[in-house]
């Protein structure tokens, strides 16, 4: 029964995404992000990564989700309820895609992937990433926190009409 | 500094409004709501002095007329800024007693039609202030509505509720009535003006044998009207 | 709570067949279910009660005619709503117009499944419940931006991007202010956090004034955090003073302009399903869930007399004040006190920890978010950035660290060791 | 640097627009949410007020002058009348003056009492305009006891009243006034100091003196633009000038002279004169004379042309009434007072916000049945 939840997750986030990259319209394919995004939420959750799972949910969809349909929705006409995408360099394109395809694909066959031999106990991942960060890598942690807020005072800095 | 007076400020000033609200929350009866058709509002009875007419209120919500009393004198009809009133008349036959108002006046007029549209009506009480018999009036009957089971006194043109519904006939004379006088008033226009035209030929005969030369064609008919 | 249920399920032989997975999966679709008429019922009371609260404080009645006292109105309602033609605005994007008001009751919905009712009666129990409770509330800014946009109306879109900015700029207030709390315990589980705060102890640690052991109560800037988070949650239900995506006066109805009918029902389930997660997390967090405020039978006893000792002051305060006689509060908690004096098992009863607590927690605080709602203006947009981000926020991160430092005072951390 | 999106949207609020204030249309140019030029498109509620006045008898104008301003009825008929009786030089009786006082300011608190109530709804609280309204009722009792009527009343006629007060009015009235002192108090804590409030209307919408003038505002408006101009003061007519009161300026005391909150204020304090000038004008009411005795039996002004001006609720009210000797006005033309006010929100609202825009909308104070007549 598990297993099947589990492909039921995977078509999810097959189809949304396959529909984030192919829809003609722009907005379909941010909103199907959401439905990707919570998919990948879901293969966390079975890989019992709980913490990361409500983390990816809280920064991609409360986030950037927000930040992506911001974007569209400003950039664009907003006045009119189509807006479509089209695609350029179709071959360039296939060719620098169909590369990288390539090289993945023979990397995940070379790798020998450890197969677990039985389920593993669920155990909650919050307590050892709050030591990792605030532990052995506190100096990371705040090193990272510096420079996304020299990104945030850059942006606003941009941003603001008046300079 | 400023920044912290404002929240200050802020703070009180919402705890302040949020009193006054939950002071009224905490004694809910000293509502105003009137649970409309199980109580209504009162309505303030006054009498403007127009004998007993006991209903003559102050209060305009319907137009009404006392047709008993109505001698057909049209001054409402001119007072109508809206010309929601129409007063059609028959004068009385000779020597016949069509009754006396209240106030003792003989009526001389027939009033066939007296119709109120309160569609068009604007409540502005100016028709009833020249009526030299007070018998038009406002009372306070606010409610219009007229189904099968309310009786009123006033005769619907129909049931449904449409604009019909809401031109009020106050004329009680039958309409078979009001067509034999129509026909006895022209009958007897058309016998006066027929004792008029055969006055006037008689006349013209008159002047005719005074001057004989114009006799020969009298019934030439005009070339117009063949 | 699931896995009680799916092993109760598999004790009787008949339901073997479903095997241990089916039997969870069951015990998820009952829970759920249960979940849902509780949110709907929810909706339906809470509209009842909204209605009820503005139109006293308006000196009003509020509905009155529909079953007694008005309260099957909104009954009554729901079934106007639910067989209303469903209208779809002619250029209206189709399909996320169906889709948004479902995104928003889904995400609303779904947070109930980490909320602790009772010491047993909590659905999923999750280490995380806390943070997983705030990241399924931030979907609900999607599912506006979708009905929104579909709509294809200026005013919706209007209304959407208010409420997007709004709800990306609460959201870190929220946050800040519960991690206070979290800092406190060490735990991102509400059970545990709940458990936490058992007990009595002294106002503020020190002041010797014995309290329930509630974290509003026992640290001076978790009470501070406590209002921020109430005023930052208002603002992320988008409730009045910050009902700027709704804005009736400006923007007609936000982005609920265009809908209609049963999808318009939706919205209103979830922005009452949003309220009451609010008011539970609230309760959760900072007034100690289903914990009661009586630690044992005694102090039920004491406390119930204490509440009537109040009482009976207000009544001479109002009587000397305003001259008024308000004899219901009076009566309410005299008989309750005298009851719990007779009777031990009443007294009992009252300091047993329950679904009772949290009822009438949550209830206290979302009558707050509706006195509010019928008291206060509404503020402008930006305003409303400046309340966030010069206000809630620095005032968040004060907290944070004088939550530590208080820690380190009472000596519940130590630095040195 | 040039912005990235100066794209400008035409936004149309109305005329189905919950703030419009009846039906008006206002479109909007929009940068985001700034708004950048208003254009008000006016006319759907328009009654052919003035065309009427050519066709019917003087008396029947009255009805029509209340339904132009339906919020300050009273005051249309007053001055409508008093230009009336001007033009046929016509005495009032000292209980019809006294009495037209006492309901054209009745009237006054009335009307302000809906406008400082919306406008409080236009920024969001709901709960202080049903305590307005709340107190309008209890003023609409008194003008029913009179006139039989709670909104469009016909209760001032040329050359005096329809009906004499009932016994009871006076000690109503008194009754109210009473109770409305406590009221206005209760508004101030629930609104007028509102922090909230305060930061949605204060500074909004600034209107200098010098604008306001240009445009031809009158009113609240004007005076909470720091122009001390009343005409009940500088022109006093019917006998204003025998009462005791005050002509409320704006002081900007919340922030600049001229703003939203300047001129809701100025509304909440002249409620309070207008309860002081009915409390005087009730305290010397003579007790006796016919409310009806200069009524004339036919209404037929000499030839020529008056312009009577009058303090409206919302400013300056004028008629200009031409005669021609007969008993139907030749021409009757009316000032409207809302109309000017209207005109000026284009100057003090572009560049606002739209939350602002309607704050501003609502401290105008509009009525669409006077502007479109």
């Amino acid at each position: 029964m598990g297993e099947v939840i589990f492909w039921v997750i995977w078509a999810l986030v097959a189809v949304s995404a396959m529909v984030v990259a192919f829809s003609k319209n722009l907005v379909y394919s941010v909103f199907s992000l959401l439905a990707t995004f919570i998919g990948v939420a879901g293969i966390y959750i079975f890989l019992n990564a709980d913490f990361l799972a409500v983390t990816q949910i809280v920064i991609y969809v409360g986030g950037i989700l927000v930040l992506l349909v911001f974007g569209i929705m400003l950039t664009n006409r907003i006045v009119v309820a189509k807006i479509t995408q089209s695609s350029l360099q179709r071959t360039t394109g296939l060719v620098v895609v169909g590369a990288i395809f390539l090289v993945l694909v023979l990397t995940l066959l070379n790798q020998t992937w450890p197969l677990a031999t039985s389920a593993a106990e669920f155990d909650s991942t919050v307590n050892n990433i709050g030591e990792l960060l605030f532990g052995d890598y506190l100096i990371l942690f705040e090193v990272a926190s510096v420079l996304l807020l020299g990104a945030l005072i850059g942006a606003a800095t941009l941003a603001r009409k008046e300079l | 500094m400023g920044y912290f007076k404002n929240i200050a400020d802020s703070v009180s000033t919402l705890i302040t409004g949020m009193k006054v609200t939950m002071g009224y929350f905490v004694r809910p009866r000293e509502h105003v709501t009137l649970q409309y058709p199980d109580e209504q509002w009162p309505n303030p009875k006054r009498k403007i002095g127009v004998g007993e007419l006991d209903s003559y209120n102050v209060i305009r919500s319907k137009l009404h007329v006392d047709i008993d009393d109505c001698i057909g004198c049209k001054k409402c009809e001119r007072a109508c800024p809206v010309d929601c009133i129409t007063i059609d008349t028959l004068k009385a036959d000779k020597g016949e007693d069509i009754g006396t108002t209240k106030n003792g006046t003989q009526k001389r007029l027939l009033v066939t039609r007296f119709t109120i549209d309160m569609t068009e009506c604007m409540y502005c009480d100016l028709c009833t202030f020249p009526c030299p018999e007070d018998c038009i009036y406002m009372t306070p009957d606010y409610r219009f509505e007229r189904g099968d089971n309310q009786k009123t006194e006033i005769s619907t043109v129909d049931r449904w509720r449409n604009r019909q519904n809401l031109i009020y006939e106050y004329a009680t004379v039958p309409p078979e009535e009001v067509e034999r006088r129509k026909e006895a008033i022209e009958a007897e226009q058309a016998a006066k003006l027929a004792a008029a035209e055969k006055a006037k030929a008689a006349a013209e005969k008159k002047a005719a044998e005074a001057k004989p030369a114009e006799k020969e064609n009298p019934d030439k008919p005009e070339p117009g009207e063949e | 709570m699931i896995d009680a249920i799916a092993s109760w399920m598999l004790q009787f032989g008949a339901l073997n067949w479903l095997g241990e997975t089916g039997a969870s999966l069951v015990a998820v679709a009952l829970v759920g279910i249960t979940l849902f008429i509780f949110v709907a019922a929810n909706a339906i009371v809470l509209v009842y009660v909204e209605r009820k609260v503005s139109a006293f404080m308006q000196v009003r009645l509020g509905p009155m005619r529909v079953g007694p006292m008005g309260t099957l109105q909104t009954v009554a309602d729901a079934l106007k709503l639910l067989v209303k033609e469903d209208i779809i605005p002619q250029f209206a994007d189709k399909v996320l117009f169906r889709v948004g008001p479902w995104v928003i009751l889904i995400s609303a919905f779904v947070a109930f499944a980490a909320i602790p009712f009772s010491p047993t009666w909590v659905p999923a129990d999750m280490s995380i419940g806390l943070f997983y409770v705030l990241s399924v509330s931030s979907v609900v800014v999607i599912g506006i931006v979708m009905s929104g946009w579909a709509s294809n109306n200026k005013w919706s879109l209007y209304g959407a991007m208010r409420s997007a900015a709004q709800i990306v700029s609460y959201e870190i207030p929220v946050g800040l202010s519960l991690l206070a709390a979290v800092a406190v315990v060490g735990t991102l589980n509400l059970q545990e956090l709940i458990q936490a705060q058992a007990g009595v102890g002294n106002l503020f640690h020190w002041i010797p004034i014995p309290v329930p052991n509630w974290f509003i109560f026992n640290n001076p800037f978790l009470f501070i955090a406590a209002f921020v988070y109430l005023i930052a949650a208002t603002a992320e239900v988008n409730r009045t003073p910050f009902d700027i995506p709704e804005a009736e006066s400006e923007l007609v109805a936000g982005f609920m302009t265009e809908f209609s009918g049963i999808r318009w029902a939706l919205f209103f389930l979830s922005e009452y399903a949003n309220a009451a997660v609010v008011a539970l997390l609230t309760a959760i967090v900072f007034l100690g869930g289903w914990q009661s405020p009586f630690p044992d039978i005694q102090g039920a006893r004491i406390g119930m007399s204490v509440l009537a000792v109040l009482a009976i002051i207000w009544t001479f305060y109002v009587k000397v004040k305003a001259n008024r006689l308000s004899i219901y509060p009076l009566a309410v908690t005299v008989v309750l006190a005298v009851l719990a004096w007779l009777f031990p098992a009443f007294a009992q009863w009252l300091a047993n920890p329950g679904l009772l607590w949290i009822a009438i927690k949550g209830g206290t605080i979302i009558f707050m978010l509706m006195w509010f709602r019928w008291t206060f203006p509404r503020l402008r947009v930006d305003q409303l950035m400046y309340v966030s981000w010069k206000v809630l926020l620095p005032l968040a991160m004060i907290n944070l660290a004088g939550v530590a430092i208080w820690m380190w005072l009472t000596g519940a951390i130590n630095l040195v060791g | 640097m040039t912005r990235l999106n100066a794209e400008e949207m035409v936004l149309n609020m109305g005329p189905q627009h919950p703030s419009t204030h009846g039906v008006l249309r206002l479109k909007l140019k929009t940068d985001g949410e700034i708004v950048s030029h208003i254009e008000p498109v006016i006319g759907y509620l328009h009654r052919c007020f003035e065309k009427h006045g050519e066709n019917i008898e003087y008396q029947m104008v009255t009805p029509f002058t209340d339904r132009c301003d339906y919020l300050a009825s009273m005051n249309n008929a007053h001055a409508y009348a008093m230009a009336v009786e001007k033009l046929m030089g016509i005495e009032l009786p000292e209980r019809v003056e006294y009495l037209r006082i006492i309901f054209a300011e009745l009237q006054r608190i009335a009307s302000h009492l809906v406008a400082v109530g919306t406008f409080g709804l236009d920024v969001g609280a709901i709960t202080p305009f049903i305590y307005c309204f709340r107190e309008r009722e209890t003023i609409l009792d008194l003008f029913e006891m009179a006139s039989g009527a709670r909104l469009l009343y016909n209760y001032i006629w040329i050359g005096g009243l329809a009906h004499d007060i009932p016994p009871g009015f006076v000690e109503k009235a008194y009754e109210f006034l009473d109770y409305f002192d406590d009221r206005v108090r209760e508004y101030n804590r629930i609104l007028t100091g509102n922090k909230i409030f305060i930061e949605r209307a204060a500074d909004v919408g600034v209107m200098p003196p010098e604008v306001a003038i240009n445009y031809g505002v009158t009113g609240p408006n004007l005076r909470a633009s720091g122009v001390d101009h009343d005409l009940r003061r500088v022109q006093p007519y019917s006998i204003y000038d025998r009462f005791d009161f005050k002509t409320i300026v704006g002081q900007g005391e919340m922030g600049t002279v001229g703003d939203c909150w300047d001129r809701y204020y100025v509304r909440v304090l002249e409620m309070e004169e207008s309860a002081k000038i009915v409390r005087q004008a009730l305290d010397q009411l003579p007790a006796e004379g016919d409310v009806q005795a200069a009524v004339p039996k036919k209404i037929r002004p000499p030839k020529g042309e008056i312009y009577f001006r009058s303090e409206n609720p919302r400013g300056e009210l004028g008629y200009y009434i031409i005669s021609d000797g007969s008993n139907v006005p030749f021409r009757v033309k009316m000032r409207s007072p809302a109309f000017c006010n209207l005109s000026v929100i284009n100057e003090i609202g572009a560049g606002w916000m739209i939350s602002d825009v309607i704050a501003i909308l609502g401290s105008l104070d509009i009525v669409l049945g006077e502007i479109d007549r």
